[in-house]
């Protein structure tokens, strides 16, 4: 039941950042990531890592954004699986270009880049 | 590093671009017939054809800039892109 | 005019991405799952993405050359993208 | 069963054509062409027209591949129906290219262009 709630979390989340309502979108991604890590249910985790960096990305939020996207790369580090890495790369990078941080950004795009031709 | 902001603007202008034809193919399989697996596949064929369309471009927007030819390529590049994809409007 | 070949590139470099993700797609969702409509709409998704992405490069190698900065300009984008994507080799 | 005949005819064509095999491809396209203007039949008659104009095209033959390209184009204007008329201005192009005659590439490219955007 409570991985079913974090999957409905983790939908309905998906919904609001598709109709551009990130702060709602914000509750729903928290709510999906603290049942996951509860559960230890990783490959959810790290769903929830990349919606709440997105959503706080649309908020403007740049430095927690950050925050879960490396979130994201942590998480893939521990599984040994990728997905979602070279995202998490360009997405942190466009973050620190925000920020006015133009040296930081160079670094992750340059991982980002590196990374495009890999599946 | 001048050229960091085109990047994400080139990145974004791409994404809009994905998402939007992802949204309408998503709406012409319809809801009953677009599995976990077909979906996926799906959002991985989009990734999969952005990211390989922008690696060259990309790529030629990084140069380190340790010689002065390759900074002034490096830009012309970068105008290049600006013009081609109105990423300055 | 000098433009033509680089059009015809780019065009052919962006179909051989295309054909390569949109094959490994198909793969991934399987013979028995992919139906004459989801094979319809993900080529349409596949060329949608290319298309828009290649629209703006390929208008910007084709002005009409009637005034001589747009036709510099022209020939700038074209060496840019030769460069980026590795056209010439 | 000619309707039958000529669909094994366009699915086996594609297979070669993507199998790198324009000569037996062209075999098959030409049959479901007959057939299909045989039996009236203008969507699959598009189809094997532009399955013909890859195969010639594959195969060097340019001035023919623009024949059959440009019957995808006609045949789209008799039905105003216009899939598959942006890739018929393309490829046209690519042909004409091909056989040096730029001024002509140029003038299906802007054709080929100005729809790019379109779905």
């Amino acid at each position: 039941p409570r991985k079913q709630q974090l999957m409905t979390n983790l939908r309905t989340g998906k919904n609001y950042l598709r109709n551009q309502d990130p702060e709602k979108a914000l509750v729903e991604f928290k709510a999906a990531f603290d049942l996951a890590e509860t559960l230890g249910d990783h490959v959810e985790e790290k769903k929830a890592a990349r919606g709440l960096g997105a959503s706080l990305q649309r908020l403007g939020k740049y430095k927690e954004a950050i925050k879960y996207h490396s979130k994201v790369l942590e998480i893939s580090k521990r599984m040994g699986e990728d997905s979602g890495s070279t995202e998490a790369y360009g997405a942190i990078a466009d973050c620190y270009t925000e920020l006015g941080e133009l040296e930081k950004a160079g670094k992750f795009y340059d991982k980002y880049i590196a990374r495009l031709q890999n599946d | 590093l001048e050229t960091v902001p085109t990047i994400k603007k080139l990145r974004s202008y791409a994404d809009r671009i994905r998402a939007a034809e992802l949204e309408k193919c998503f709406q012409k399989i319809g809801e009953d017939a677009l599995t976990k697996k077909i979906r996926r596949a799906v959002d991985d064929l989009s990734n999969g054809i952005v990211n390989k369309l922008l690696h060259g471009p990309l790529q030629h927007l990084r140069c380190d800039g340790s010689d002065s030819r390759t900074l002034d390529e490096t830009l012309e590049n970068m105008h290049a892109l600006n013009r081609m994809f109105s990423l300055d409007t």
